[in-house]
């Protein structure tokens, strides 16, 4: 087991690089921040026009949320492998089609989590801010959404280790993440899959674990500057399982 | 490019054969697993629950092992890694008895088991301290105020993580695609192949998936209503 | 100054407000008392249109507060109101949670606001606290804040929604002090309360509602001493028994 | 005009499946992908006078990479058939392949002792029509990649495994004695592989067939050949065929 | 009846009970009172054993309540007690609250249950509203069935903790009619409440606490005339002041 580690481990970590493309351990954590990076302000306004009065915007925010809840990932990043190139009219990389695929599949599920923090809040904050006469657009960015993305901080940094997690869908269209990377090494070892697969579990608990204590050490601050606050009526959130995609 | 839509192929033999046997796949696999991550998850979660330290930290240490690696993995793991060091009799036993859908139910079984347990968990502490003081008070035993007064009420808070849960497994079985099990991605994906009817085999499967899992929302957002104690 | 001419509003099939026909006068203080789920947040709550009315009219000034056409935040600017749950903004200051309004509807620059806040805080005796935030304010320190917060837009008119029912005991005194002061300094108040004692010295009417309906109005002493309707005695009976 | 626009780009993309052992893979010391296919690919760039570059794609998606103009052209350890002939166009062979069958040493005789059994296949491979064609009640479980199958192979998963063959001996060799593992004769089919190109390009494949031609004749051919499956190697192959037109 | 010597009790490092030395006599109803944290909840719940102590004895007709080999069940139910936010339990209807614990515990039949369960319903005036759910109550109906809940044991003994607190005046009167019936009817009572009016009517004792120390017992009316120490003042003066 030492044996393949000191020699495969470069390539579980960085792929080819820098005899080739980037890959490994580092490709997912790319593609992983990328992700969350797009995901965020999209969850965002999809949060927002789910909660919106108008049905123009609530109604086909809701089809794309439940749409993306009622289908396995897999099958998602083969249809945005086919019907990206057919909408943009462009040649895609697979690595494109995965980002693509994991930020819509990221942003349909945080926007839950957002949602789930406005609904959340007391309806005396809105109130509140309206009786003083702040707009609608007003009280969402000075008194909602701070409150929400503060309160749900614990549930998106769940989330990014639930995008670390759903990178590994890569391996099916051959991004060079870590999954397909250890399918690499399996190849070329043949007779160890056991001890190959099991630095892959390895590696992907060390990472997301560290970030889940992180997520939980967040949580700890998040409820204790709650506390006393008129903010009561959400629990802990770091592991709410209704917000979790994986 | 325009889309010419074509599904009479595809529900022609052979294909249609094809299609109706990843569908049971699908649905059995579904069913083993969860049968496995329920009852796993309820086992797991009472034994948190009981307060013992050092078995708080095994199951704890076992949950976030399940819940910080990709299904994937445990996939691979379990299929290739892990069969390849049982004894050689079971190992043939397990090949000759359809050994994809084996460990398939057992790497997604555990893998959700995990959150199972947690949500079980978490049903379990959001009944109020107050709930478990008074049915005390009342004299009653506390496996009684359990029975009587406090999972009744859990059960209903764990209702909808619950049912989430099932549906993201039932979506997660589309991975064992990667062990040959011949679910229905997998069978969508070798039509696909043969035929190049991308879109329409896409269609098929992206039906099935959803009908099922907003059907499952919904049974569980009407069990959830059923269950709900008259408000005001 | 404000007048309800035979408001109606319907939650549902619920008949929540039935014929309101009132008016405050400019510079007065009204109570409003009433058992509960009497309509007295209901009716509170339409004169700055936190409810909608589905019939008759409420004016503020001559205005037609439920027009189709109005602006309704600047009308609302008008029109100051204090929650029984205080509804401060937790992650906010105080002096922040004063200075929000003044600075993003009114467009004050940061530092005129700022300065008439922390006078507003002063006023209800928190300026020591200006940059405290919520969370490590007592309930009674909270709803002061919630009142000078009120107050930054120099409404003419303030409405109290049981102000003191969320509050310890001990804490109640000094919002009901701030309150006395505002009176006497001559602003226009509607009070939802229970506290017969801030009724007696400074209302100049108490309204009584049952079942959505005004059932009677009249100067507190008079109120007090001799309600006119049965509803009425036994409420304040049912209040002073214990 | 694609071989206009590879000649103004002067880059040809050569979609590579890089799994494949020795065909394309990545070397464990350089992490270069490297190979057979690797080499003509580079071969046929300097015969057009461009600069080659790799792209690593997956069995399954190779077609479509090419249909949708990810890349230029596959050399992709693609195995010539009519269906895929209607979707894409084939260059002349550049390899031709036995397909056999591997199984469990001394438990089969002959291939067709594999009637009924379970045999292992690639996702999206041409050898999945072809066993279907010869052994009609073979069950077949794909994979995703030639060692996933092999190794299902090995721990028993399946029966069999079909694979051309020099890709399957290249697997017994690595694996030593302890693996246990035979090649069932006589071959499935045999199986000329072509360069991949879209449809409708014929001055590209023409380009592409002459600069075959031409690494045939110069002998440079036999130099890959021998390089990655000759005697030197532990496939010790002999190159028996031409680069030919392949018989649709 | 209840008999507590030289208690004492740490929440941690805290100090919560210290040295309590007192006595309820049986049919006598005492009312504990004093600031908040005081430790008049964490009194009353080691009387049922909700909370352990440390040192010191509580008995209850000569039974050690803390005993190592106490049969804590059917202890408890010889105690019934009143909680602040009523813990009625949700997924129930009224009847069925109050039914629980004879058919569970005592192993009544179920029949039997009933027809006492529904008198006692009766007792607090709920009869008609046996079939309801507690969120279809109000918070003076559901505290009343609480009552009812506790007393289908027939516990010689009962304990409230500030069983008003969480109610809207309206509902106060309501809930301590079914006490000050209770007291009439001889039952034994420990009651931590602020309801100084409760106090004077009903009280035999009240007994003041303030850090955790009893710090001054007496009948009601000299305790609300003549505190004694100086704590005392200043809570009852703080209570009155508005
Ligand atoms: N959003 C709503 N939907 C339906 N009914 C409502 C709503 N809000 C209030 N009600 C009903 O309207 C009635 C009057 O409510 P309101 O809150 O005005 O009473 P209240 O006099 O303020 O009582 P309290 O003293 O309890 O605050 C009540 O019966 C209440 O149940
Ligand atoms: N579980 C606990 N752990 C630590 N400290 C506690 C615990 N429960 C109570 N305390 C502390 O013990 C002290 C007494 O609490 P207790 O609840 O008995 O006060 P109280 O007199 O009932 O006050 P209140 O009028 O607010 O109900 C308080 O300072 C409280 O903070
Ligand atoms: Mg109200
Ligand atoms: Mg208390």
């Amino acid at each position: 087991m030492g044996e393949i580690l000191s020699h495969h481990l470069p390539s579980l970590l960085i792929g080819q690089y820098p005899n080739g493309p980037l890959g490994g351990l580092a490709l997912t954590l790319i593609l992983s921040i990328l992700g969350l990076g797009f995901a965020f302000p999209l969850s965002v306004a999809l949060a927002l026009c789910r909660v919106s009065p108008y049905a123009i915007l609530r109604v086909p925010s809701t089809v794309i949320v439940y749409f993306v809840r009622g289908v396995p990932l897999v099958l998602l990043v083969f249809w945005s492998y086919f019907l990206v190139p057919v909408l943009i009219g462009q040649a895609v990389s697979a690595f494109t089609t995965l980002l693509v695929t994991l930020v819509i599949y990221q942003a349909a599920y945080m926007s839950e989590i957002v949602r789930a923090g406005m609904e959340a809040l007391p309806k005396g904050q809105t109130e509140a801010a309206r009786s003083l006469g702040l707009g609608y657009g007003l009280t969402m960015r000075q008194v909602v959404l701070p409150q929400a993305l503060y309160n749900m901080l614990p549930s998106l940094i769940s989330q990014f280790v639930s995008t670390i997690k759903e990178t590994s869908i890569g391996y099916v269209i051959s991004v060079h993440e870590l999954t397909y990377s250890a399918n690499q090494v399996n190849s070329s070892l043949l007779t160890m899959p056991l001890q190959v697969f099991a630095m892959l579990s390895v590696i992907y608990f060390i990472v997301c674990f560290a970030l889940t204590q992180c997520a939980v050490a967040v949580d700890r601050i998040v409820t204790k500057r709650r506390a006393g606050s008129t903010i009561t009526s959400i629990e802990s959130t770091a592991n709410d399982p209704i917000l979790q995609s994986q | 490019m325009s889309i010419n839509l074509n599904f009479g192929s595809l529900l022609a033999p052979p294909h249609a054969e094809h299609l109706w046997a990843g569908v049971k796949f699908t649905v059995m696999l579904t069913m083993s697993s969860w049968l496995l991550a329920v009852a796993l998850g309820v086992v797991l979660a009472t034994l948190r629950s009981v307060g013992h330290k050092g078995l708080d930290r095994v199951v704890g240490a076992w949950v976030s092992y399940q819940q910080n690696v990709p299904l994937l993995a445990h996939l691979f793991l379990w299929y290739f890694g892990i069969s390849a060091i049982l004894p050689a009799a079971a190992q043939s036993w397990v090949n000759a008895n359809n050994g994809e859908l084996i460990f398939a139910s057992i790497a997604i079984g555990l893998c959700m088991s995990a959150y199972f347990c947690e949500d079980v968990r978490s049903g379990l502490r959001s009944v109020s301290h107050g709930q478990q003081e008074a049915a005390r008070s009342l004299g009653l035993s506390f496996v009684r105020s359990m029975g009587y007064v406090i999972l009744p009420q859990a059960i209903r808070t764990a209702m909808p993580p619950l049912i989430n849960h099932t549906v993201i497994l039932f979506k997660n079985t589309s991975l064992a695609m990667a062990l040959g099990a011949a679910e229905l991605t997998y069978v969508v994906r070798e039509i696909e192949n043969q035929t190049f009817r991308t879109f329409e085999a896409y269609m098929l499967a992206t039906a099935f998936y959803l009908t099922v899992s907003l059907g499952l929302m919904g049974l569980g957002a009407l069990a959830a209503r059923r269950m709900q104690v008259p408000a005001r | 100054m404000i007048r309800f001419s035979k408001v109606n509003k319907w939650y549902g099939e619920y008949h929540a407000l039935t014929d309101v026909t009132e008016e405050v006068k400019k510079g007065e203080v009204v109570v409003v008392c009433g058992p509960s789920g009497s309509g007295k947040s209901t009716l509170i709550r339409t004169v700055n249109r936190l409810e909608e009315i589905q019939q008759g009219e409420i004016t503020l000034d001559g205005q037609d507060i439920h027009a189709k056409n109005l602006d309704l935040n600047h009308f609302r600017t008008k029109v100051g109101f204090v929650f029984q749950q205080f509804n401060l903004f937790p992650h906010m200051s105080a002096i922040d949670n004063v200075c929000l309004a003044p600075v993003k509807v009114s467009g004050k620059s940061k530092s005129e606001a700022k300065e008439r806040g922390m006078a507003l805080l002063d006023r209800v005796g928190l300026a020591h606290k200006a940059s405290s935030y919520p969370q490590q304010l007592s309930g009674g320190q909270q709803q002061r804040v919630a009142i000078a917060r009120a107050l930054a837009m120099e409404p003419p008119v303030m409405l109290f929604d049981e102000p003191t029912s969320a509050l310890d005991p001990e804490m109640v005194g000094e919002v009901l002090n701030v309150m006395k002061s505002l009176a006497r300094d001559g602003m226009t108040m509607m009070c939802v309360t229970h506290e017969m004692g801030f009724a007696r010295e400074v209302a100049d009417n108490v309204w009584f509602m049952d079942h959505g309906k005004l059932v009677e109005t009249g100067k507190p002493d008079a109120f007090f001493a001799n309600p006119t309707s049965d509803r009425a005695k036994r409420f304040l009976s049912d209040l002073r028994s214990h | 005009d694609q071989l206009a626009d590879v000649k103004a780009k002067g880059v040809l993309t050569c979609a590579v499946v890089s799994s494949l052992e020795p065909f394309a893979y990545q070397d464990t010391n350089t992490r270069d992908v490297v190979g057979y296919d690797v080499d003509y690919c580079k071969a046929v760039a300097k015969q057009l006078g461009v600069k080659p570059e790799l792209k690593v794609v997956s069995l399954d998606a190779r077609i479509p990479e090419l249909t949708q103009n990810r890349v230029d052209i596959l050399a992709a350890v693609l195995g010539y058939n009519p269906a895929r002939a209607e979707q894409i166009a084939f260059s002349k062979s550049y390899f031709v392949s036995n397909q056999s069958v591997a199984a469990k040493k001394g438990v089969y005789k002959q291939r067709d002792d594999m009637a009924g059994k379970r045999i292992a296949t690639i996702k999206g491979s041409s050898n999945i029509p072809i066993i279907q064609k010869v052994i009609p009640t073979a069950q077949l479980v794909s994979y995703d990649d030639a060692p996933s199958s092999f190794t299902a192979l090995v721990q028993g998963k399946v029966d069999g495994y079909v694979l051309s063959e020099s890709l399957m001996r290249r697997f017994i060799a690595r694996l030593g004695d302890e693996g246990n593992i035979e090649v069932l004769s006589p071959p499935v089919g045999r199986e000329s592989w072509g360069l991949g190109m879209r449809k409708g390009e014929p001055a590209f494949v023409q380009a592409v067939d002459n600069a075959l031609d031409s690494i045939e004749k110069s002998g440079e051919a036999q130099q890959i050949f021998n390089k990655w499956m000759g005697e030197g190697t532990i496939y010790k192959m002999k190159r028996d065929f031409k680069t030919e037109k392949i018989a649709g």
